[in-house]
Protein backbone atom coordinates (compact mmCIF):
# COMPACT_ATOMS: atom_id res chain seq x y z
CA UNK A 1 0.00 0.00 0.00
CA UNK A 2 1.28 3.71 -1.30
CA UNK A 3 -0.26 6.47 -0.22
CA UNK A 4 1.71 9.94 -1.08
CA UNK A 5 0.55 13.92 -0.67
CA UNK A 6 3.08 16.20 -3.19
CA UNK A 7 3.41 18.85 -5.06
CA UNK A 8 5.84 17.34 -8.07
CA UNK A 9 4.11 16.13 -10.92
CA UNK A 10 3.64 12.11 -11.06
CA UNK A 11 3.49 9.93 -14.46
CA UNK A 12 0.46 7.40 -13.80
CA UNK A 13 2.22 4.73 -16.36
CA UNK A 14 5.42 4.86 -14.34
CA UNK A 15 3.43 5.10 -11.13
CA UNK A 16 1.73 1.54 -12.63
CA UNK A 17 5.50 -0.63 -13.69
CA UNK A 18 5.61 -3.01 -11.02
CA UNK A 19 2.33 -2.34 -9.46
CA UNK A 20 0.24 -5.38 -7.87
CA UNK A 21 3.11 -7.90 -9.58
CA UNK A 22 3.89 -10.49 -7.62
CA UNK A 23 0.61 -11.23 -5.53
CA UNK A 24 -2.43 -13.52 -6.83
CA UNK A 25 -3.79 -10.87 -8.94
CA UNK A 26 -5.30 -10.74 -12.28
CA UNK A 27 -7.41 -7.42 -12.65
CA UNK A 28 -5.48 -3.78 -11.89
CA UNK A 29 -7.28 -0.55 -12.33
CA UNK A 30 -6.25 2.75 -12.23
CA UNK A 31 -7.84 6.33 -12.77
CA UNK A 32 -6.03 9.89 -13.39
CA UNK A 33 -7.55 12.87 -12.86
CA UNK A 34 -6.56 15.80 -15.15
CA UNK A 35 -7.01 19.84 -14.73
CA UNK A 36 -9.44 20.12 -17.55
CA UNK A 37 -8.34 23.75 -19.86
CA UNK A 38 -11.76 24.50 -19.76
CA UNK A 39 -13.80 28.02 -19.54
CA UNK A 40 -10.10 29.87 -20.07
CA UNK A 41 -8.18 28.40 -17.05
CA UNK A 42 -4.55 29.17 -16.41
CA UNK A 43 -4.13 27.54 -13.52
CA UNK A 44 -5.24 25.44 -10.89
CA UNK A 45 -4.17 25.71 -6.63
CA UNK A 46 -4.78 23.00 -4.60
CA UNK A 47 -4.24 23.79 -0.96
CA UNK A 48 -4.59 20.63 2.22
CA UNK A 49 -4.28 20.02 5.32
CA UNK A 50 -1.14 18.42 6.04
CA UNK A 51 -1.24 15.43 8.77
CA UNK A 52 -4.84 15.48 7.95
CA UNK A 53 -4.76 14.56 4.39
CA UNK A 54 -2.66 11.55 4.67
CA UNK A 55 -4.00 10.49 7.69
CA UNK A 56 -7.56 10.56 5.87
CA UNK A 57 -6.67 8.96 2.64
CA UNK A 58 -4.82 6.58 4.37
CA UNK A 59 -7.55 5.22 6.00
CA UNK A 60 -9.62 4.93 2.82
CA UNK A 61 -7.09 2.90 1.05
CA UNK A 62 -6.76 0.86 4.48
CA UNK A 63 -10.56 0.12 4.34
CA UNK A 64 -10.57 -0.18 0.13
CA UNK A 65 -8.31 -3.17 0.47
CA UNK A 66 -9.92 -4.93 3.64
CA UNK A 67 -13.21 -4.62 2.22
CA UNK A 68 -12.46 -5.47 -1.54
CA UNK A 69 -9.33 -8.09 -0.28
CA UNK A 70 -7.10 -6.20 -2.35
CA UNK A 71 -3.19 -7.11 -3.47
CA UNK A 72 -2.10 -3.94 -3.34
CA UNK A 73 -3.82 -0.08 -3.68
CA UNK A 74 -2.30 3.01 -4.39
CA UNK A 75 -2.83 6.71 -3.65
CA UNK A 76 -0.74 9.99 -5.11
CA UNK A 77 -2.83 13.28 -4.61
CA UNK A 78 -0.73 16.42 -5.50
CA UNK A 79 -1.33 19.99 -4.08
CA UNK A 80 0.14 23.62 -5.43
CA UNK A 81 -0.31 24.75 -8.43
CA UNK A 82 -1.25 22.97 -11.59
CA UNK A 83 -1.69 23.95 -15.31
CA UNK A 84 -4.09 22.34 -17.68
CA UNK A 85 -3.09 18.76 -18.88
CA UNK A 86 -1.49 18.02 -15.60
CA UNK A 87 -2.25 14.84 -13.57
CA UNK A 88 -4.15 16.00 -10.03
CA UNK A 89 -4.00 12.36 -8.72
CA UNK A 90 -4.44 9.05 -9.24
CA UNK A 91 -5.83 5.91 -7.75
CA UNK A 92 -4.68 2.46 -8.58
CA UNK A 93 -6.50 -1.12 -7.05
CA UNK A 94 -4.96 -4.49 -7.86
CA UNK A 95 -7.22 -7.87 -7.14
CA UNK A 96 -8.06 -11.24 -8.28
CA UNK A 97 -11.10 -10.31 -10.29
CA UNK A 98 -12.11 -7.43 -11.77
CA UNK A 99 -15.45 -5.84 -10.24
CA UNK A 100 -13.12 -5.81 -7.02
CA UNK A 101 -10.38 -3.60 -8.67
CA UNK A 102 -13.18 -1.27 -10.20
CA UNK A 103 -14.97 -1.38 -7.07
CA UNK A 104 -12.52 -0.31 -5.24
CA UNK A 105 -11.23 2.19 -6.95
CA UNK A 106 -14.86 4.46 -7.46
CA UNK A 107 -15.13 3.39 -3.77
CA UNK A 108 -11.63 5.67 -3.20
CA UNK A 109 -12.12 7.93 -5.91
CA UNK A 110 -15.80 8.84 -4.32
CA UNK A 111 -14.42 9.08 -0.61
CA UNK A 112 -11.63 11.15 -2.01
CA UNK A 113 -14.18 13.78 -3.92
CA UNK A 114 -15.61 14.67 -0.81
CA UNK A 115 -13.85 13.55 2.02
CA UNK A 116 -10.40 14.26 2.00
CA UNK A 117 -9.01 17.72 2.57
CA UNK A 118 -8.18 19.27 -0.32
CA UNK A 119 -9.47 22.81 -1.83
CA UNK A 120 -9.21 23.36 -5.64
CA UNK A 121 -9.19 27.18 -6.63
CA UNK A 122 -9.69 27.87 -10.77
CA UNK A 123 -7.39 30.73 -12.12
CA UNK A 124 -8.44 32.07 -15.23
CA UNK A 125 -8.97 35.37 -17.48
CA UNK A 126 -12.54 36.05 -15.22
CA UNK A 127 -10.42 35.98 -12.01
CA UNK A 128 -10.22 33.75 -8.97
CA UNK A 129 -12.81 31.01 -8.15
CA UNK A 130 -13.20 28.42 -5.16
CA UNK A 131 -14.24 25.08 -6.90
CA UNK A 132 -17.86 24.25 -5.26
CA UNK A 133 -18.50 20.82 -4.24
CA UNK A 134 -21.24 19.33 -5.96
CA UNK A 135 -24.24 17.35 -4.52
CA UNK A 136 -23.58 14.74 -6.58
CA UNK A 137 -20.07 13.80 -5.29
CA UNK A 138 -22.07 13.50 -1.71
CA UNK A 139 -25.09 11.41 -2.91
CA UNK A 140 -22.17 8.93 -4.67
CA UNK A 141 -21.05 8.19 -0.80
CA UNK A 142 -24.49 6.76 -0.34
CA UNK A 143 -23.67 3.62 -2.39
CA UNK A 144 -20.93 2.20 -0.16
CA UNK B 1 -5.54 27.85 24.35
CA UNK B 2 -6.15 26.26 21.24
CA UNK B 3 -5.07 26.31 17.73
CA UNK B 4 -7.45 27.35 15.15
CA UNK B 5 -6.95 26.54 11.37
CA UNK B 6 -8.24 28.15 8.30
CA UNK B 7 -8.26 26.65 4.98
CA UNK B 8 -9.72 27.87 1.47
CA UNK B 9 -12.30 30.96 1.43
CA UNK B 10 -12.28 30.56 5.28
CA UNK B 11 -8.97 31.38 5.27
CA UNK B 12 -8.68 34.33 2.67
CA UNK B 13 -12.09 35.52 4.48
CA UNK B 14 -10.07 35.55 7.83
CA UNK B 15 -6.74 36.63 6.68
CA UNK B 16 -5.20 33.63 8.50
CA UNK B 17 -4.60 30.50 8.16
CA UNK B 18 -3.71 30.06 11.62
CA UNK B 19 -4.15 31.65 15.24
CA UNK B 20 -3.58 30.57 18.82
CA UNK B 21 -7.44 31.40 20.86
CA UNK B 22 -7.97 31.73 24.18
CA UNK B 23 -11.14 29.85 24.59
CA UNK B 24 -13.46 29.04 27.69
CA UNK B 25 -16.06 27.29 24.81
CA UNK B 26 -17.77 24.52 25.67
CA UNK B 27 -18.07 23.24 22.33
CA UNK B 28 -17.68 24.54 18.56
CA UNK B 29 -20.46 26.45 18.21
CA UNK B 30 -19.58 28.11 21.25
CA UNK B 31 -15.90 28.95 20.05
CA UNK B 32 -17.93 30.49 16.36
CA UNK B 33 -19.70 32.68 18.55
CA UNK B 34 -16.67 33.83 20.28
CA UNK B 35 -14.73 34.23 17.25
CA UNK B 36 -17.64 35.99 15.16
CA UNK B 37 -18.07 38.87 17.54
CA UNK B 38 -14.73 39.43 17.64
CA UNK B 39 -14.47 41.29 14.21
CA UNK B 40 -16.74 41.50 10.77
CA UNK B 41 -14.31 39.53 8.83
CA UNK B 42 -15.16 36.28 11.58
CA UNK B 43 -18.62 37.36 10.97
CA UNK B 44 -18.47 36.87 6.82
CA UNK B 45 -16.63 33.39 7.68
CA UNK B 46 -18.50 31.71 9.44
CA UNK B 47 -22.06 34.01 8.08
CA UNK B 48 -23.03 30.29 7.27
CA UNK B 49 -22.33 27.55 9.22
CA UNK B 50 -24.28 24.81 6.52
CA UNK B 51 -21.47 25.80 4.21
CA UNK B 52 -18.68 25.17 6.67
CA UNK B 53 -17.07 21.72 8.04
CA UNK B 54 -14.92 21.66 10.87
CA UNK B 55 -12.16 19.06 12.26
CA UNK B 56 -11.11 18.26 15.37
CA UNK B 57 -7.48 17.17 15.81
CA UNK B 58 -7.60 16.01 12.17
CA UNK B 59 -10.92 14.69 12.74
CA UNK B 60 -14.55 15.53 10.87
CA UNK B 61 -16.71 16.70 13.91
CA UNK B 62 -20.29 18.50 14.39
CA UNK B 63 -20.20 22.17 14.98
CA UNK B 64 -21.68 21.09 18.81
CA UNK B 65 -18.66 18.77 19.66
CA UNK B 66 -17.33 19.42 22.63
CA UNK B 67 -14.13 21.05 22.72
CA UNK B 68 -12.97 19.15 26.02
CA UNK B 69 -9.14 17.79 25.18
CA UNK B 70 -9.04 19.17 21.81
CA UNK B 71 -5.69 20.88 20.52
CA UNK B 72 -6.58 21.77 17.03
CA UNK B 73 -9.60 23.06 15.09
CA UNK B 74 -9.70 23.55 11.69
CA UNK B 75 -12.68 25.43 9.68
CA UNK B 76 -12.89 25.08 5.72
CA UNK B 77 -15.87 24.85 3.14
CA UNK B 78 -16.78 21.11 1.90
CA UNK B 79 -13.86 19.21 -0.01
CA UNK B 80 -13.22 19.14 -3.56
CA UNK B 81 -10.21 16.45 -3.55
CA UNK B 82 -10.36 14.11 -6.86
CA UNK C 1 -9.10 5.61 -31.04
CA UNK C 2 -7.14 2.47 -30.91
CA UNK C 3 -7.96 -1.41 -31.06
CA UNK C 4 -5.10 -4.08 -31.66
CA UNK C 5 -5.37 -7.62 -31.23
CA UNK C 6 -1.55 -9.18 -31.28
CA UNK C 7 0.79 -11.62 -29.99
CA UNK C 8 3.41 -9.24 -28.62
CA UNK C 9 3.34 -8.39 -24.99
CA UNK C 10 2.79 -4.80 -24.18
CA UNK C 11 3.01 -2.46 -21.29
CA UNK C 12 -0.20 -0.45 -19.85
CA UNK C 13 2.74 2.41 -18.61
CA UNK C 14 3.82 3.22 -22.05
CA UNK C 15 0.06 2.40 -23.75
CA UNK C 16 -1.05 5.45 -21.34
CA UNK C 17 1.48 8.07 -22.19
CA UNK C 18 -0.40 10.82 -23.90
CA UNK C 19 -3.46 8.88 -23.55
CA UNK C 20 -6.70 11.54 -23.70
CA UNK C 21 -3.75 13.90 -24.54
CA UNK C 22 -5.16 17.39 -25.84
CA UNK C 23 -8.78 16.70 -25.23
CA UNK C 24 -10.93 18.04 -22.88
CA UNK C 25 -9.43 15.36 -20.44
CA UNK C 26 -10.52 15.07 -16.55
CA UNK C 27 -10.55 11.57 -16.09
CA UNK C 28 -8.60 8.28 -17.57
CA UNK C 29 -9.33 4.92 -16.16
CA UNK C 30 -7.75 2.04 -17.60
CA UNK C 31 -8.24 -1.32 -16.85
CA UNK C 32 -5.19 -4.29 -17.39
CA UNK C 33 -5.81 -8.25 -17.11
CA UNK C 34 -3.13 -10.28 -15.78
CA UNK C 35 -2.38 -14.21 -16.14
CA UNK C 36 -2.95 -15.15 -12.43
CA UNK C 37 -0.81 -18.09 -11.50
CA UNK C 38 -3.32 -20.54 -9.32
CA UNK C 39 -3.51 -24.11 -9.40
CA UNK C 40 -0.13 -24.73 -10.37
CA UNK C 41 -0.88 -22.38 -14.15
CA UNK C 42 2.56 -22.93 -16.15
CA UNK C 43 0.93 -20.95 -19.13
CA UNK C 44 -2.21 -19.72 -20.77
CA UNK C 45 -3.05 -19.98 -24.43
CA UNK C 46 -5.38 -17.81 -26.01
CA UNK C 47 -7.07 -18.79 -29.36
CA UNK C 48 -8.93 -16.03 -31.54
CA UNK C 49 -10.58 -15.66 -34.42
CA UNK C 50 -8.42 -13.27 -36.67
CA UNK C 51 -10.52 -10.60 -38.43
CA UNK C 52 -14.20 -11.01 -36.59
CA UNK C 53 -12.01 -10.38 -33.09
CA UNK C 54 -10.91 -6.84 -34.74
CA UNK C 55 -14.50 -6.14 -35.79
CA UNK C 56 -16.06 -7.25 -32.83
CA UNK C 57 -13.54 -4.68 -30.35
CA UNK C 58 -13.98 -2.35 -32.84
CA UNK C 59 -17.81 -1.87 -32.67
CA UNK C 60 -17.61 -2.21 -28.60
CA UNK C 61 -15.25 0.61 -28.53
CA UNK C 62 -17.28 2.75 -31.22
CA UNK C 63 -20.51 2.42 -29.21
CA UNK C 64 -18.55 3.19 -25.71
CA UNK C 65 -17.08 6.29 -27.26
CA UNK C 66 -20.38 7.39 -28.70
CA UNK C 67 -22.29 6.43 -25.60
CA UNK C 68 -20.34 8.01 -22.89
CA UNK C 69 -19.14 10.67 -25.16
CA UNK C 70 -15.18 10.14 -24.51
CA UNK C 71 -12.44 11.71 -26.03
CA UNK C 72 -10.78 8.69 -26.40
CA UNK C 73 -10.87 5.10 -26.24
CA UNK C 74 -7.70 2.00 -26.07
CA UNK C 75 -8.20 -1.82 -26.36
CA UNK C 76 -5.18 -4.08 -26.85
CA UNK C 77 -5.72 -7.78 -26.22
CA UNK C 78 -3.75 -10.16 -26.80
CA UNK C 79 -3.57 -13.87 -28.40
CA UNK C 80 -1.12 -16.93 -28.21
CA UNK C 81 0.97 -18.26 -25.30
CA UNK C 82 1.08 -16.73 -21.87
CA UNK C 83 2.71 -17.28 -18.52
CA UNK C 84 1.97 -15.67 -15.31
CA UNK C 85 2.05 -12.61 -14.45
CA UNK C 86 1.84 -10.96 -18.35
CA UNK C 87 -1.00 -8.93 -19.09
CA UNK C 88 -3.32 -10.23 -20.92
CA UNK C 89 -5.07 -7.59 -22.06
CA UNK C 90 -6.21 -3.47 -21.65
CA UNK C 91 -8.60 -1.05 -22.23
CA UNK C 92 -8.64 2.85 -21.23
CA UNK C 93 -10.95 5.41 -21.37
CA UNK C 94 -11.06 9.22 -21.30
CA UNK C 95 -13.43 11.54 -20.65
CA UNK C 96 -14.49 15.02 -18.86
CA UNK C 97 -15.72 13.29 -15.40
CA UNK C 98 -15.17 10.28 -14.08
CA UNK C 99 -18.16 8.66 -13.99
CA UNK C 100 -18.13 8.14 -17.55
CA UNK C 101 -14.84 7.03 -17.71
CA UNK C 102 -15.42 4.42 -15.24
CA UNK C 103 -18.74 3.04 -16.85
CA UNK C 104 -16.91 2.67 -20.25
CA UNK C 105 -14.29 1.22 -18.97
CA UNK C 106 -16.61 -1.59 -17.07
CA UNK C 107 -18.71 -1.89 -20.23
CA UNK C 108 -16.24 -2.73 -22.52
CA UNK C 109 -14.91 -5.10 -20.21
CA UNK C 110 -18.04 -7.09 -19.56
CA UNK C 111 -18.57 -6.96 -23.28
CA UNK C 112 -15.24 -8.43 -24.42
CA UNK C 113 -15.37 -11.41 -21.28
CA UNK C 114 -18.18 -12.56 -23.26
CA UNK C 115 -18.78 -11.22 -27.05
CA UNK C 116 -15.07 -10.99 -27.92
CA UNK C 117 -14.23 -14.29 -30.06
CA UNK C 118 -10.98 -15.29 -27.72
CA UNK C 119 -11.16 -18.67 -26.03
CA UNK C 120 -8.70 -19.37 -22.81
CA UNK C 121 -7.10 -22.72 -22.36
CA UNK C 122 -5.44 -23.21 -18.96
CA UNK C 123 -1.77 -25.43 -19.30
CA UNK C 124 -0.55 -26.79 -16.19
CA UNK C 125 0.39 -30.17 -13.65
CA UNK C 126 -2.91 -31.29 -14.06
CA UNK C 127 -2.89 -31.15 -17.81
CA UNK C 128 -4.62 -29.24 -20.30
CA UNK C 129 -8.11 -27.54 -19.49
CA UNK C 130 -10.27 -24.58 -21.47
CA UNK C 131 -11.77 -22.09 -19.05
CA UNK C 132 -15.22 -22.36 -19.24
CA UNK C 133 -17.19 -18.93 -19.71
CA UNK C 134 -18.90 -17.94 -16.13
CA UNK C 135 -22.86 -17.47 -16.00
CA UNK C 136 -21.88 -13.83 -13.97
CA UNK C 137 -20.10 -12.40 -16.89
CA UNK C 138 -22.94 -13.51 -18.98
CA UNK C 139 -25.14 -11.84 -16.42
CA UNK C 140 -23.19 -8.45 -16.27
CA UNK C 141 -24.30 -7.87 -19.83
CA UNK C 142 -27.58 -7.21 -18.38
CA UNK C 143 -27.01 -3.69 -16.68
CA UNK C 144 -25.84 -2.30 -20.28
CA UNK D 1 -19.55 -25.11 -51.28
CA UNK D 2 -19.56 -22.79 -47.92
CA UNK D 3 -16.26 -22.57 -45.20
CA UNK D 4 -16.42 -23.93 -42.17
CA UNK D 5 -14.17 -22.73 -38.78
CA UNK D 6 -13.81 -24.41 -35.87
CA UNK D 7 -12.21 -23.00 -32.93
CA UNK D 8 -11.19 -24.15 -29.29
CA UNK D 9 -12.73 -27.65 -28.05
CA UNK D 10 -14.86 -27.62 -31.07
CA UNK D 11 -11.67 -27.49 -32.86
CA UNK D 12 -10.01 -30.46 -31.09
CA UNK D 13 -13.03 -32.90 -31.10
CA UNK D 14 -12.86 -32.64 -35.11
CA UNK D 15 -9.49 -32.05 -35.66
CA UNK D 16 -9.46 -29.33 -38.11
CA UNK D 17 -9.84 -25.73 -38.08
CA UNK D 18 -11.19 -24.79 -40.80
CA UNK D 19 -12.83 -26.71 -44.05
CA UNK D 20 -14.60 -26.31 -47.74
CA UNK D 21 -18.50 -27.94 -47.03
CA UNK D 22 -20.66 -28.85 -49.91
CA UNK D 23 -23.52 -28.07 -48.57
CA UNK D 24 -27.57 -27.69 -49.61
CA UNK D 25 -28.74 -26.87 -46.05
CA UNK D 26 -30.90 -24.07 -45.40
CA UNK D 27 -29.86 -23.10 -41.85
CA UNK D 28 -27.21 -23.83 -39.65
CA UNK D 29 -29.04 -26.24 -37.94
CA UNK D 30 -29.30 -28.02 -41.00
CA UNK D 31 -25.62 -28.22 -42.01
CA UNK D 32 -25.06 -29.29 -38.19
CA UNK D 33 -27.43 -32.47 -38.95
CA UNK D 34 -25.39 -33.07 -41.77
CA UNK D 35 -22.22 -32.43 -40.40
CA UNK D 36 -23.07 -35.33 -36.94
CA UNK D 37 -23.85 -37.62 -39.89
CA UNK D 38 -20.62 -37.86 -41.24
CA UNK D 39 -18.66 -39.15 -38.33
CA UNK D 40 -18.27 -39.51 -35.21
CA UNK D 41 -16.17 -37.16 -34.53
CA UNK D 42 -18.62 -34.23 -35.35
CA UNK D 43 -21.02 -36.15 -33.86
CA UNK D 44 -18.98 -35.61 -30.57
CA UNK D 45 -18.75 -31.90 -31.19
CA UNK D 46 -21.72 -30.96 -31.92
CA UNK D 47 -23.15 -33.21 -28.66
CA UNK D 48 -24.25 -30.21 -27.23
CA UNK D 49 -25.88 -27.33 -29.10
CA UNK D 50 -26.45 -25.03 -25.57
CA UNK D 51 -22.88 -25.42 -24.93
CA UNK D 52 -22.39 -23.84 -28.72
CA UNK D 53 -21.86 -20.27 -30.38
CA UNK D 54 -21.94 -20.11 -34.13
CA UNK D 55 -21.23 -16.77 -36.12
CA UNK D 56 -22.22 -16.42 -40.16
CA UNK D 57 -19.60 -13.85 -41.76
CA UNK D 58 -17.66 -13.09 -38.78
CA UNK D 59 -21.43 -12.32 -36.55
CA UNK D 60 -22.90 -14.10 -33.99
CA UNK D 61 -25.76 -15.75 -35.60
CA UNK D 62 -28.47 -18.54 -33.90
CA UNK D 63 -28.83 -22.46 -35.07
CA UNK D 64 -31.95 -21.79 -36.87
CA UNK D 65 -30.34 -18.63 -38.98
CA UNK D 66 -30.67 -19.33 -42.87
CA UNK D 67 -27.29 -19.92 -44.73
CA UNK D 68 -28.67 -18.40 -47.99
CA UNK D 69 -25.45 -16.34 -49.46
CA UNK D 70 -23.32 -17.00 -46.10
CA UNK D 71 -19.63 -17.55 -46.97
CA UNK D 72 -18.23 -18.41 -43.87
CA UNK D 73 -20.13 -20.30 -40.91
CA UNK D 74 -17.87 -20.91 -37.63
CA UNK D 75 -18.43 -22.92 -34.60
CA UNK D 76 -17.08 -22.32 -30.99
CA UNK D 77 -17.77 -22.11 -27.33
CA UNK D 78 -19.26 -19.45 -25.33
CA UNK D 79 -16.21 -16.87 -25.69
CA UNK D 80 -13.63 -16.38 -22.76
CA UNK D 81 -12.27 -13.15 -23.72
CA UNK D 82 -10.35 -10.37 -20.90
Amino acid sequence: MRVRVQAQRFDTGAELEGFGAGGDVGAVVSFTGVVRGTGGLARMEIEHYPGMTENAIARFAQEARDRWGLADVLVIHRFGSLVPGEPIMMVATASRHRVAAFEAAEFLMDWLKSRAPFWKKEIGADGETWVAAKDEDETALDRW
Amino acid sequence: MIDVMYFAWVRERIGESRERVETQAATVAGLVDELKAREPRYALAFEDLSALRVALDQELCDFDSPLDGVREVAFFPPMTGG
